[in-house]
């Protein structure tokens, strides 16, 4: 399945990218997508410990099962407002 | 009424529009672009929004709000994109009957914004710029 | 700016004029004519003031309120006379560096007002008209 | 010596007229006005428990001595806001 990946701030210029697809295997869960986005973009491992992971625009966690057609995205902590 | 955009706001006609007869007390909040952030001079800011995920956060927080708070109307605005100094950066404003819950509900909606919604500010000064990160990770949301 | 006026007040501008580099966070409070008070329609109020003591008491809350918060600006506006539903009474505006103190000084600038400003309201419903008398004497300002 | 004395909300309407001057002797306190506009209005002794008086436009004891000049204020507890 593809999965669209959304990169944002500090992640999306460390990436050098605002958005890139991913082919995973059915069942994949959040995490495999994780390690599978972190070996394409090592530089993200500067902020493994507070990086953000959101699956169609709501946190869930990292077991939960992709599927064909989710939305993830990468970002730092907030700091609007 | 929720918004995340480029453009000013004006906190009159946003106060027009919410007054209903209930209400009798508005409490709203500004954040405005400072000249200084931690001893250092600032030009500018740039906010760079998740935007579709902004606006279903401001749902929740609205949401949220409603049930914890008896106020009527909630509006927020936040604006993204270059500011700068003096520039408004955030609007919050909460309609009530009284006045007691109308700060109340005001304060938990910026302190809830501050945690959970995905926007984020990149600082420029004379010499450098750098993205500010939030201090909590917005997973309690 | 410390008014008391017959005129309406527009938030945008007293925003505008009171930002200075400094301030990150603006809290304003408008406090404004409900339809309803204990349950009885309201037609109108009518509120008077002793104009003299009033600025003078105003400044004296500011001035108190500079004293026990770090606050930037002070801003307040007291309507008089004749106003409908929805009609704004009253405006505070407080500018500070950050919105812990902004928050806060609005508040209590407002607690002190009820107290102490010498403004009185009557309220006219369908039926008749009153006075309505704060609870506290004012003596404590 | 003449104390000129205001009334507002619903002491000028219980008094019928926003001010009034009063005749006092020398060295006469805020007390002896009162009594002497309670004496002129006896209207006013239903709110005597709560009836506010300014003097100069603050608030003093009633022991303070009046002077020539002196403006003081009588209504009921503020209600503005």
């Amino acid at each position: 399945m593809k999965i669209l990946v959304k990169f944002f701030a500090s992640c999306r210029e460390l990436c050098g990218k605002t958005s890139e697809r991913f082919q995973l295997q059915d069942k994949a869960t959040l995490r495999d997508l994780r390690s599978v986005v972190m070996s394409m973009h090592p530089i993200l491992e500067n902020m493994r410990d507070y990086l953000l992971i959101s699956l169609n625009e709501t946190f869930v966690t990292e077991q939960t099962e992709l599927k064909e057609g989710d939305v993830v995205a990468f970002f730092p902590p907030v700091s609007g407002g | 009424m929720l918004e995340i955009t480029r453009d000013d706001f004006s906190i009159d006609e946003i106060v027009q529009k919410i007054k209903t007869e209930d209400i009798g007390a508005i409490v709203s909040f500004i954040g405005i672009v400072r000249g200084k952030s931690n001893g250092k001079n600032v030009n500018k800011l740039e906010f760079e929004a998740y935007k579709k995920m902004a606006i279903l956060q401001l749902k929740n927080i609205r949401a949220e709000t409603f049930r914890k708070f008896n106020v009527n109307q909630i509006a927020i605005v936040h604006r993204i994109g270059s500011l700068k100094v003096s520039d408004n950066i955030l609007l919050i404003v909460v309609g009530a009957t009284h006045r007691d819950e109308a700060f109340k509900a005001c304060r938990h909606v910026l302190e809830q914004l501050k945690k959970t919604l995905p926007i984020w500010k990149k600082e420029f000064t004379p010499e450098e710029s750098y993205w500010i990160e939030g201090e909590t990770h917005g997973k309690d949301a």
